[in-house]
């Protein structure tokens, strides 16, 4: 672990780059991108402050996919909230739903059964190629790939199939109920993803021969967003952006929820913290997946599928918090209790709300057709930013 | 005195064909007309394949299926666009400068069919030949950025503004690399008996002279002026990996983002036809132009014979995929016109690879389609490196123009220029080496 | 061979006439427009006019180095106008200041040349036939600039490049602060 | 198992949860039981008064050991208590703790519920302990800020700090009250994370912070009026007029 001295938070001022003097006086140019822009995935307002096509410093607007997400958690019931959590990160619905199943079970302080947290595993590790997989193809279009959007976008497809047979829907999934499962996996669930894995491995090596040695590409991703561990740490940066920064932490190894300490899998760190470091590391992050899945799939208990839970869920009074390694990041839930059936408060700790606040610090410096690059490296979900 | 008024525009009709040249260097004026509006249609059709084409391919390269609804395969799927985009209604920007938002699309247009009154596809088969034709090419062609830069002005809005100026510094950038490039395989052609010449269809003869093509003379030099005009003529055209004045992430469609309908059609005719015509200065400077392969190794009446039929022969074999796949269409009724639709068209072209069989239209067609099989490789090329690349950031693509190729392009236009003034050194030195090399090659392998 | 003989030109007046009023409006144009892109149009227009008029003298490098030129050159021109001239005010602007009077008297002054050159040059310059051939127009320029014998334009041509770079160098230091 | 479908008495939409009748107590964050004052400053500095003093003493020191081990995986130390009251907080006992208790005498209580480790801080003490957590216990991640709104208590407003040290991989929060109307030092300074965090605090609770850089909005139009998360804000809601005057609509709904 890193030298706590050497982790003392930056103040943002010391970022601001030294204007270039060698530059004809210009006025700062005050430029607007989005709400409705095609490289914004979504609906993200940028305002930046330029100095030609250099940016000095920007400021994002956000909040137009607000709904009150929270609030609706304390006028519903715990199961009731359940299927809202999948809309915020609508792309990575499946890890949502565990880390609030996962945090009302710890409130209830009950354990979903081993089948029920094998199977929760392999969906939830599927959902995070799906989810790096959507990146991969919008970023790869935002830097002016058209290509890898087509072919991450035929491979997701078969995870979404899986999602499909097991529990009715695609997107926003339900698929976990607060104490294991509501569904038995479908007969052939396993065949089928042990199909996927062997079918996804050589489609993820396709992506790797489009890109990663490409010229241009590196030319665009190198060098471009960099942001130190640091840094990282300082402004609560987590999941791929943090580990392509150097720093080796991982939820799901540093404190491990479901049955995650039950498999063997590894977690890749970048060495530069830029673009390119951050997309090594998620290609790995999808095979190091692939690795738990095929463990997963091969140990699968038999056994119930849910815990004893009361038909109606009355924890006790309380407040925990739990948090679990999204696609994005630290997902964390802070659900407090006052002994009824609704929670008193559900607070959502979201990963890109958080990582979007070091869009300003990663784009200082950078060009204008960087902050394109960065947005997307980032990998944010507005629905999970707005809530 | 009818008869003879006939009679002689009759002689004037036929005179030119007797002759050996190009209509314009004859000076005959009714054949000049037809060899303009051959072309324009040619360069029509051609436009219209490359949109079938891009799409087809770039479908295929993306596992995606393309055009598929309109006719077999989406072969009238062009033809359905054009229509579309000449009814859609016309709309002019309130804002926008009337007058030169008319203009633009017409500039551009003009400067990207212009050229292509000196582009030889075959010993006399071109409009004109002029003393300057090169010249005249680049010229014209690096006309077209004035209309692409009104056009951004005109809309009066920040995209289309953008787009223009990214696009005018970038084609101004890279013209400089390119004109390096060419004049480097100009100072080839001096190396001939006849001395060096400017004229297309000179630079043609000069390498049937040498016995070589130019990308393949005073190697490595000529490859290299090849690769260079090959990037060059990619950012020229504002094409992917280039094609940071219409990057869809960051300036929507760039400087033609206000135009719809027929105007907007015009700067796409412009768009493929000003690709077509780099890749016919390539062809013509480094690839032999019209020459077929092999020329003078494999020359005499049988390889004249074999070599005449190839048009046919890539007729008849586009003809008989069309034939293959009709046979591959679901055989349910809904398919019965589109099936029957494939095979007509199979047929139409099986019957044009027939008429090019026929031995006085054979030799006569040889030329134009060499060029024309040259050009589309170029053609394909681009549709694949949009199917491939991402897109140069605009720092990047301007360091690659002033701090690659343009050193690049001086280095080689000074070495080009030693080597031939000392022609003898490379033929006793280089030559032996790469000799050499190729036999030690050979014995390793 | 004389070109003129195997190849009669067609229409020459008519073509003589119709390029020198292109070019004749076009300079108009460049002066009267108040919109600066409008100008700068006309004045491409003006000097393509110029190019085919080159060619017309059977000078056809002349005319496509006119082209390649003037057509990089106004692109400079009308990046220039659309960052640095903001088009509203221009238009408010007065188009002719008070010095048209003195515009006037040296318009006429080189309108008076021009007769008094045309009325005397029929006898100064031989009845015209092109030196050169047009197929060996541009190897005459080539010759005239570098041949060892009569390559004597090549000290001219080279001092106006140099010019050029002082220009650039110019614009450079005046542009940047620190180098 | 549809336990959602047989969950009783959804509240009717349009009404607004009846908050002031809930015991709002959440997470043993209130020092006596009465519902009086209850500023920490009144619990004794080696045995904090949770609500059920009786329990407090059936936790061994074994959840908090020494040097602070890592925060248990789910349910990973509980047993299920069998008691419908659930678990309740214990002692949190640690050198951090002791430390602290050393320093700030009864300003401090530290406790464990589920296995997480809270501080409750004085609001007085609050940005010096924020700061010595970061620079001497390496709390160095500020994993989130966030409030809870109990409006029967005269302190209305819980503040919570979620914290995370990455050399000891270990999780704490840090609570305290504040009542409506007062304000909170920002923690901009101590972690930049806090930024956005505490524009959300703000946004949805109206608290502010002082020397905040940049307190506005963040996820509300800068113009809204009411703060929505608390508790006297009904689902139903809205600023109505500033949905007529931006949006050009009579009602979002």
């Amino acid at each position: 672990m890193t030298d706590p001295k050497t982790l003392s938070p930056p103040s943002l001022e010391t970022h601001v780059a030294a204007r270039d003097e060698t530059f004809l006086d210009t006025n700062e140019l005050v430029i607007n991108m989005g709400p409705q822009h095609p490289a914004t995935h979504g609906v993200l307002r940028v305002i930046l402050r330029l100095d030609g096509e250099k940016v000095l410093g920007l400021e994002c607007v956000i909040g137009y996919l607000h709904r009150g997400v929270e609030k609706i958690a304390e006028n519903r019931t715990y199961a009731m909230f359940n299927p809202y959590v999948d809309r915020m990160d609508y792309v990575a619905a499946v890890s949502n739903g565990l880390g609030y199943c996962e945090a009302v079970e710890k409130l209830l302080n009950v354990e979903a059964p081993p089948r029920a947290q094998y199977i929760r595993v392999i969906l939830t590790e599927l959902n995070r190629i799906a989810s790096h997989q959507l990146w991969l193809g919008t970023h790869a279009l935002d830097i002016g790939a058209i290509t890898p959007l087509f072919y991450t976008f035929r491979d997701r497809e078969e995870i979404l199939k899986i999602f499909e047979k097991y529990c009715g829907a695609r997107l926003t999934t339900h698929a976990f109920r607060i104490g294991g499962l509501q569904y038995e996996a479908y007969d052939g669930f396993e065949q089928d993803v042990k199909n996927f894995v062997k079918f996804v491995k050589p489609k993820i090596d396709e992506y790797e021969e489009l890109l990663t040695t490409n010229r241009i590409w590196l030319e665009r991703t190198k060098g471009v967003g960099v942001i130190s561990g640091r840094d990282c740490i300082a402004l609560g940066v987590t999941g791929p952006v943090l580990r392509a920064s150097g720093v080796k932490w991982d939820i799901r190894k540093a404190q491990p929820y479901a049955n995650y300490k039950n498999f063997d899998f590894e977690i890749p760190t970048g060495l530069n913290g830029d673009t390119y470091d951050r997309y090594l590391v998620r290609m790995v992050e999808m095979r190091q997946a692939l690795r738990i899945i095929e463990q997963a799939v091969e140990g699968i208990p038999e056994g119930p599928i849910m815990a004893k839970v009361p038909k109606v869920i009355k924890p006790p009074v309380g407040e925990i918090y739990h948090s679990i390694e999204a696609p994005k990041g630290e997902l964390g839930y802070f659900i407090v209790s006052d002994g009824s059936t609704q929670p008193y408060r559900v607070r959502v700790r979201p990963p890109s709300f958080v990582n979007l606040q070091a869009l300003d610090l990663m784009c200082r410096g950078q060009l204008v057709a960087d902050v394109i690059a960065v947005i997307g490296t980032l990998d944010i979900v507005l629905g999970e930013v707005d809530r | 005195m009818n008869s003879s008024l006939l009679q002689s525009i009759v002689d004037y009709v036929q005179s030119y064909l007797s002759s050996n040249q190009t209509p314009g260097v004859a000076g005959n004026w009714f054949w000049a007309t037809v060899y303009v509006l051959l072309v324009f249609a040619g360069v029509s059709v051609g436009v219209i394949c490359m949109n079938w084409l891009e799409r087809k391919i770039l479908a295929h390269m993306q596992v995606r299926l393309g055009p598929m609804r309109v006719g077999p395969h989406g072969l009238l799927q062009p033809i359905a666009d054009a229509l579309k985009l000449l009814l859609k209604e016309d709309i002019i920007p309130a804002e926008a400068d009337a007058l030169v938002f008319w203009i633009a699309p017409f500039i551009v247009d003009l400067a990207a069919f212009t050229v292509f009154i000196v582009v030889p596809f075959g010993p006399a088969h071109a409009v004109t030949d002029m003393n300057i034709g090169i010249l005249f090419m680049l010229g014209v062609s690096s006309l077209s950025v004035l209309g692409i830069v009104t056009a951004g002005w005109a809309s009066n809005s920040h995209y289309p503004l953008i787009g223009a100026l990214r696009s005018s510094a970038q084609m101004v950038s890279y013209e400089v690399a390119m004109g390096l490039a060419v004049v480097s395989a100009i100072m080839m052609t001096s190396l001939s008996a006849e001395g060096g010449t400017l004229s297309m269809i000179g630079i043609v003869q000069r390498q049937q002279e040498q016995q070589v093509w130019f990308v393949f003379k005073f190697f490595p030099l000529g490859l290299v002026a090849f690769a260079i005009f090959a990037i060059a003529m990619i950012a020229e055209t504002n094409r992917a990996p280039f094609d940071l004045p219409e990057a869809e992430s960051e300036l929507t469609a760039g400087f033609h983002t206000e135009y719809s309908g027929f105007r907007w059609s015009l700067f796409f005719l412009a768009e493929y036809a000003a690709m077509m015509a780099v890749s016919s200065i390539a062809v013509t400077l480094w690839l032999g132009g019209w020459l077929r392969p092999f020329p003078n190794a494999l020359h005499g009446a049988t390889w004249d014979l074999i070599f005449s039929f190839f048009p046919g022969l890539t007729f008849l074999f586009l003809g008989g995929l069309c034939f293959f796949n009709a046979s591959r269409m679901p055989k349910h009724p809904f398919f019965k016109i589109q099936t029957m639709g494939l095979a007509a068209f199979g047929a139409v072209l099986g019957l044009i690879g027939l008429v090019l069989f026929v031995p006085g239209i054979r030799e006569r067609v040889q030329d134009i389609f060499w060029f024309t099989a040259k050009v589309a490789a170029f053609m394909y090329l681009y549709i694949w490196y949009r199917g491939t690349f991402p897109r140069y950031r605009f720092d990047q693509l301007m360091k690659v123009g002033w701090k690659v190729l343009l050193p690049t392009g001086l280095a080689l236009l000074i070495l080009t220029a030693v080597v031939a003034m000392r022609t003898e050194v490379w033929a006793e030195v280089v030559v032996p080496m790469w000799l050499g090399f190729a036999d030690l090659l050979r014995r390793i392998f | 061979m004389n070109p003129l003989v195997a190849n009669p030109p067609v229409a020459t007046p008519f073509f003589f006439y119709l390029l020198s009023g292109i070019m004749i409006i076009g300079g108009i144009l460049v002066i009267t427009r108040k919109n600066a892109v409008h100008s700068a149009i006309a004045l491409i227009t003006a000097l393509l006019a110029q190019a085919g008029l080159y060619l017309m003298l059977y000078a056809p490098f002349v005319a496509g180095v006119q082209i390649i030129l003037y057509a990089g050159g106004i692109m400079v021109l009308f990046l220039f106008v659309i960052m640095l001239i903001s088009i509203e005010r221009t238009m408010k602007e007065r188009q002719f200041n008070k010095q048209w009077l003195v515009g006037i008297a040296a318009a006429a002054a080189l309108g008076g040349l021009f007769i008094s050159v045309y009325a005397k040059g029929k006898s100064l310059f031989p009845e015209g036939h092109p030196l050169y051939p047009e197929a060996q127009n541009t190897q005459a320029i080539g010759a005239l600039l570098f041949d060892s014998r009569t390559g004597m334009y090549m000290f001219a041509f080279e001092i106006a490049s140099l010019l050029l770079l002082v220009a650039i160098i110019g614009a450079v230091v005046m542009a940047k602060k620190r180098i | 198992m549809p336990d959602e479908t047989k969950s009783p008495s959804s509240p009717p939409e349009g009404e607004p949860k009846p908050a002031a009748d809930k015991p709002a107590s959440p997470g043993g964050v209130k020092a006596t039981p009465s519902g009086s004052d209850a500023s920490p400053a009144q619990s004794a500095e080696t045995k904090p008064t949770p609500e059920k003093p009786a329990a407090a003493g059936q936790k061994p020191a074994a959840e908090a050991k020494p040097a602070a081990p890592p925060a248990k995986p789910a349910a990973a130390g509980h047993p299920a208590p069998p008691k419908p009251a659930g678990p309740t907080p214990t002692p949190w006992d640690a050198p951090l703790v002791a430390k602290f208790k050393r320093e700030y005498g009864s300003g401090i209580n530290a406790l464990t519920y589920l296995g997480q480790n809270y501080l409750e801080v004085d609001r007085s003490l609050i940005s010096e302990v924020l700061e010595r957590l970061r620079d001497e216990e390496q709390f160095d991640y500020c994993v989130d800020i966030t409030a809870v709104h109990n409006p029967k208590r005269e302190k209305q407003f819980d503040v919570v700090w979620i914290l995370y040290s990455f050399p000891r991989n270990q999780r704490m929060r840090v609570k305290t009250q504040i009542a409506d109307g007062e304000s909170l030092p920002s923690s901009v300074s101590v972690w930049a994370t806090a930024n956005w965090l505490e524009r959300e605090v703000f946004d949805m609770f109206g608290i502010k912070f002082d020397g905040h850089p940049d307190l506005k909005r963040i996820l509300l139009p800068d113009g809204w009026k009411g703060f929505p998360l608390r508790k006297d804000y009904g689902i139903l809601q809205q600023d109505n007029e500033w949905v007529q005057i931006n949006l050009g609509i009579e009602s979002g709904q």
